[in-house]
């Protein structure tokens, strides 16, 4: 049984979207169940996605900008499926959180998204699951502004502590908006 | 000549000399490492190098002073001297040469022949922590005071397998005074081996080597100065000729226990199997022992060197479990051996 | 989770310490004697792993990666037409290159019908990728073998035209001019036969790539997934 | 001999000494810091803090171009640079279907296997510095320097090699490698050999290594480890072996496991993977020689890159470990959003774990046999 079938079978509805390009595998799941859909992978008999690969955020605010432009241009990959829905519904939210699983056994990998809209920033953490996504989660974090709920130390990664933008947010500049960090020493 | 002239020839001599050892071993130390690791070291100032120590010297001298703003200035500035008095002073019971007769005037080459000469080098020596644990106490720096930390619990732990290497050596020769230890290393042993305290005490040798490494804080155990793990140790917030009085007293340390180390196991300034005042006059011989005694003490000072490049460090707790765990319960096993053997041969 | 706990059983030759110990004292002494023998040899380079730089320079690859140099052709015409395809490519965008005609009766001056106004590169920027020389299509920029690149100002790191032309003067004289890069053989545009038998030719590891590539660039097809073995 | 793990025990946290380690500190490797709570000489807690470093290389990469790129990958990973790119080389081809020519394959497989024994000499040689020893150090950074001779007689840098193109590499095996490597294959060899005397048998060596973090399989799992720190706690995974890419699975070479992931394992390992690689060097080069003069060495790839739309992840064993890439292309020539999985992240953000209960002494050695790259973590 191919992989996307197996993936299909284990988690049944909460499958949104199955994409696939280059031979990676990728599922959108809805944000809520994010937690249990990654259980049901890791503890799935015949998937057995017990690593956990990297976790980051993605902005999409340029994609959909671009994809308004340019309504007729042939929509390739995974986007497709997506992409016939956006048209009629509301704006798709604006940001994404990508989770790449590996299969220790079969050496499968898996990407698993879920759309998190602008408003509503808050994600479960799978920390619970895998240690691995402390730090990731708190990049994700300090890169996009994801509040990761039950993450027990969420605080800013790679920026400093008192920097209040997220930088990989497609709206920050490139040069950055001239933050100075300041040093106060007792 | 007044005695107290000639006493004061000698201590003069003996400071001058202490510090080219301490100024000679820097080079010695770089360039060495640099022959070990296909390096080339210092060979810019003078021929190989050699003026290179007094280049560092101006430099140190040059620099600035600088006390960190919350240090405890007094203590602070005291702490070098302590590090480095106490290793001067312990050389002043070595025994460094025979005699030489000048003028008519038989002069002995040692500062001070005291009779208690042994026991005098272990409180001298242990005297050299004070000047550890002050400097790092006094640099309110935290890497400082750990430094000085592992430094008075790793000085004070060798201090006894030390003591007990050298009690051993005394139940030896049944003497305190260095001198009389060397006059009693004279002749043969077992009828081919030179009568030195190393063929009588292998063992004791080896701790008693090990234990001097400890008290030098060299590597091996050089953990108060670890430089990857504590930055510099004691001497992290120093500077300027306050750092390097810390690094002669350093090497002043090292000559010293070298000298230690040739006067009670390797037969001091004697030769084996030739007697060289039989055919060197007064003064020649003189110079002789002189030299004998320095080139025996050169070698231990660059084993000093040689192993700094050799193995790696230990950590702390292993230290003082060697220290208390290995060496003081050989150190009791060699010390009833040898008191068994006195009692039997006596 | 606690943390696993390690037996430490080592032989007997180990426990001493002293053993190992001597040993290892052997194998620096090994060397020390070696280094002690070299450093006696004559000239500057004696230990044979340490240069002695300002006397004594290693050589430095053909295809180092240095200062930049504008390049002459062989009748001294600068190569450069200002197109500023290096200013485009270059990551670090350290170039500045402005576009001009030739002055009237300067003409020979130029291989091409235009020229460089003006061409900086701000060598405080450049990160010494190369892309600059690749990108060019005359093969006017170079990176020369030039690493000494201290200056006392920020100013003077900022090279205008007329050092990198003199940059190039004093590689010719010196003649450490590049060697003209070798023509990278680029794989034929495959007809689709030979691509496929190229492929079937190729061993297991490609296949994955090979099914990928079937593929084609740029269009969407269903990836194999029978391909994982 | 063993000690009680203290930080068992319930302390006052008065009585803690916080000691900062790093950014500034000798043995710190790059700008790391971490905050450690001791009680004595033993760590009670520490916390890493990173982004010293940051650079922002992923927001610049979503605007460069897929090729400027490139000389970024080299800034991360800077000890073993063509690794990096090579692993983003390879994923911006997956991403385009782009089939590299064999040739130029064996070409990066050779570079990519000099560059990993190059990083693990570093390795090594920084262990043993930071444990006391410096000499090995010297004898393996010698051989080091040998092999960035190499790399830069192929393309002009020693450390950031900006190695290979899209689609192929830029020049084939210089001549200093023919002339080069059967020297240099024994010389690596004898290097690896002096430092094994010097200190894999030594007693001191095996005290401050042999348990020293030990790191059970399933905590390595969890946290996320890669390459030789997993492998060191006696997982047997190597993207080289699992996922081959290239032409791996034809080389004949072994995978060194560990048992007790502790800093003795993660040295050892290292030691052994040098071999390896050293094996599998002469078994590519022995496949490149049999390829015609004229052979392709970059595929056809269109001057200006734009991959179709679309988003992939492509890893590869880097020394330290996968480094992933996973690029979202929109169509466009720059791409829009680039995620680096560097290998000592997943490792480091472990580090207050595994060094908890040890000694300060330990943490200087568990940190130099992860082999964190600040420029790596940061990104």
């Amino acid at each position: 049984m191919s992989l996307k079938e197996r993936v299909q079978r284990c988690l049944g509805d909460d499958v949104i979207a199955i994409t696939e390009y280059r031979g990676d595998l990728g599922i959108e799941v809805p944000k809520g169940n994010i937690v249990s859909v990654l259980t049901r992978l890791k503890e799935d008999e015949t998937l057995g996605f017990d690593f956990l690969t990297d976790l980051f955020g993605v902005d999409n605010l340029d994609y959909y900008a671009k994809k308004k432009k340019k309504p007729k241009k042939k929509a390739a990959g995974e986007e497709e499926l997506v992409e016939e829905e956006e048209d009629k519904g509301p704006p798709p939210p604006r940001f994404e959180v990508v989770y790449l699983l590996q299969a220790l056994k079969t050496n499968e990998r898996l990407q698993v998204k879920i759309r998190v809209p602008e408003d509503d920033m808050e994600v479960d953490t799978i920390t619970t699951i895998w240690k691995a996504a402390d730090w990731p989660e708190r990049e994700a974090f300090d890169m996009f502004g994801f509040k990761f709920r039950g993450h027990h130390n969420l605080r800013r990664l790679l920026m400093w502590d008192e920097f209040e933008d997220h930088p990989l947010r497609k709206d920050y500049p490139l040069e950055g908006k001239g933050e100075e960090r300041h040093l106060s020493y007792d | 000549m007044e005695d107290w002239i000639i006493d004061l020839i000698k201590v003069v001599f003996i400071w001058v000399w202490c510090l080219l050892i301490a100024v000679v071993m820097t080079w010695v130390e770089r360039r060495a490492s640099a022959m070990m690791q296909d390096r080339l070291g210092p060979n810019r100032a003078g021929p190989f190098g050699l003026l290179q120590p007094l280049a560092d010297g101006i430099k140190l001298f040059t620099k600035e002073e600088i006390i960190p703003e919350k240090a405890k200035s007094i203590l602070y500035v005291l702490g070098p001297a302590l590090f480095a008095l106490p290793a001067f002073s312990a050389y002043a019971v070595v025994p460094f040469g025979d005699k030489i007769v000048l003028g008519g005037k038989e002069i002995i080459l040692q500062v001070a022949d005291v009779n208690i000469g042994f026991l005098y080098v272990l409180a001298i020596g242990s005297m050299g922590v004070y000047g550890m644990v002050v400097g790092g106490w006094a640099s309110n720096n935290k890497y400082s005071i750990l430094g000085g930390l592992r430094a008075t619990a790793q000085l004070i732990s060798y201090e006894v397998p030390l003591g007990l290497a050298l009690l051993a050596v005394v139940l030896l020769y049944g003497t305190f005074s260095l001198r009389e230890m060397v006059f009693q290393q004279s002749g043969t042993f077992l009828g081919f081996l030179p009568n030195w305290g190393f063929f009588k005490q292998p063992l004791g040798f080896i701790l008693f080597l090990v234990a001097a490494y400890a008290e030098a804080s060299r590597v091996p155990f050089d953990l108060p100065e670890a430089e990857s793990e504590l930055v510099n140790g004691y001497h992290t917030e120093y500077g300027g000729m306050k750092l390097g009085l810390y690094l002669f007293g350093e090497y002043v340390n090292l000559g010293t226990l070298s000298a230690i180390i040739v006067t009670i196991y390797f037969g001091g300034w004697q030769l084996p199997y030739v007697d060289m005042s039989a055919f060197l006059g007064p003064v020649a011989y003189g110079i002789a022992s002189f030299l004998v005694f320095f080139l025996k003490q050169a070698f231990f000072l660059f084993l000093f060197v040689w192993v700094r490049w050799t193995v790696p460090r230990f950590r702390y707790d292993q230290l003082m479990g060697l220290g208390w765990k290995s060496l003081i319960p050989l150190c009791l096993v060699n010390f009833f051996i040898t008191a068994l053997l006195v009692q039997l041969t006596v | 989770m606690p943390k696993p706990v390690v037996k430490k059983e080592y032989p007997l030759t180990v426990r001493v310490y002293l053993i190992e110990i001597i040993k290892g004292l052997g194998l620096t002494w090994k060397h020390f004697v070696k280094n002690i023998r070299y450093s006696f040899r004559k000239g500057p380079h004696t230990v044979p792993t340490t240069w002695q730089y300002p006397e004594d320079r290693r050589p430095i690859s053909p295809n180092f990666r240095g200062a930049h140099m504008l390049m002459l052709n062989d009748r001294g015409q600068e190569l450069c037409v200002g197109c500023g395809m290096c200013a485009r490519t270059c990551p670090a965008k350290c170039i500045t290159v402005k576009r001009g005609k030739p002055a009237e009766g300067e003409e020979d001056r130029y291989a091409g019908k235009t020229c460089c106004e003006d061409f900086t590169i701000d060598m405080l920027r450049c990160i010494f990728c190369g892309f600059c020389e690749e990108a060019c299509p005359k093969g006017a920029i170079v990176l020369g073998q030039g690493h000494e690149l201290a200056e006392y100002t920020m100013e003077a790191c900022i090279y205008d035209k007329a050092r990198l032309l003199a940059n190039y003067e004093a590689a010719r004289a010196a003649g450490t001019l590049k060697p003209k890069p070798k023509k990278v053989p680029v794989d034929a545009p495959p007809p689709k036969a030979a691509a496929a038998k190229k492929s079937a030719a190729k061993a297991a590891p490609a296949a994955r790539k090979a099914a990928k590539d079937a593929n084609g660039a740029g269009k969407e097809a269903k990836s194999p997934e029978g391909d994982k073995k | 001999m063993d000690y009680d793990p203290v930080c068992q025990i319930d302390r006052d946290p008065d009585d803690l000494v916080t000691i900062n380690i790093g950014p500034t500190h000798p043995a710190m490797h790059g700008t790391l810091r971490v905050i450690a709570k001791t009680d004595g000489e033993t760590i009670v807690s520490a916390e890493p803090e990173i982004g010293y470093l940051h650079r922002g290389v992923e927001k610049l990469g979503e605007n460069f171009t897929y090729h400027q790129f490139i000389p970024l990958t080299d800034r991360m990973n800077y000890c073993s640079a063509i690794a990096s790119n090579v692993a983003y080389e390879m994923a911006v081809e997956k991403l385009m279907g782009i089939k590299v020519p064999p040739k130029a394959q064996l070409v990066r497989t050779i570079m990519m296997e000099l560059a990993r024994i190059a990083d693990h000499q570093v390795l090594v040689g920084i262990l043993g510095v930071d444990l006391g020893a410096l000499t090995p150090f010297f004898y393996l950074i010698i051989q080091r320097e040998e092999i960035y001779d190499i790399f830069e007689w192929y393309n002009g840098a020693r450390l950031t090699n900006t190695f290979g193109r899209i689609g192929g590499v830029n020049a084939d095996l210089p001549d200093k490698f023919h002339e080069k490597w059967p020297t240099l294959r024994d010389t690596i060899r004898k290097a690896n050999e002096e430092t094994d005397a010097l200190l894999t048998k030594n007693r001191i060596w095996l005290d401050r290594s042999v348990g020293v973090n030990a790191f059970s399989a399933e905590d390595a799992l969890n946290w996320g480890f890669t390459g030789p720190c997993l492998r060191a706690c006696g997982v047997k995974r190597d993207l080289r072996r699992d996922e081959p890419y290239m032409f791996y699975d034809q080389f004949d070479f072994k995978i060194p496991v560990g048992k007790h992931g502790d800093v003795f394992d993660r040295y050892m390992i290292r030691m052994e993977e040098m071999e390896e690689s050293v094996k599998i060097i002469d078994q590519a080069y022995a496949m490149y020689q049999e390829m015609p003069e004229d052979a392709p060495l970059m595929a056809k790839v269109p001057k200006i890159i734009k991959p179709p739309e679309g988003e992939c992840y492509h890893a590869i064993e880097t020394p330290n470990g996968e480094l992933g890439f996973w690029i979202r292309s929109d169509g466009s020539d720059k791409p829009y959003r680039i995620k680096i999985r560097p290998p000592c992240y997943m490792v480091y953000q472990a580090f207050g774990e595994l060094v908890k209960g040890d000694m300060i002494s330990d943490t200087i050695a568990c940190l130099s046999s992860l082999n964190i790259i600040a420029g790596e973590l940061d990104r």
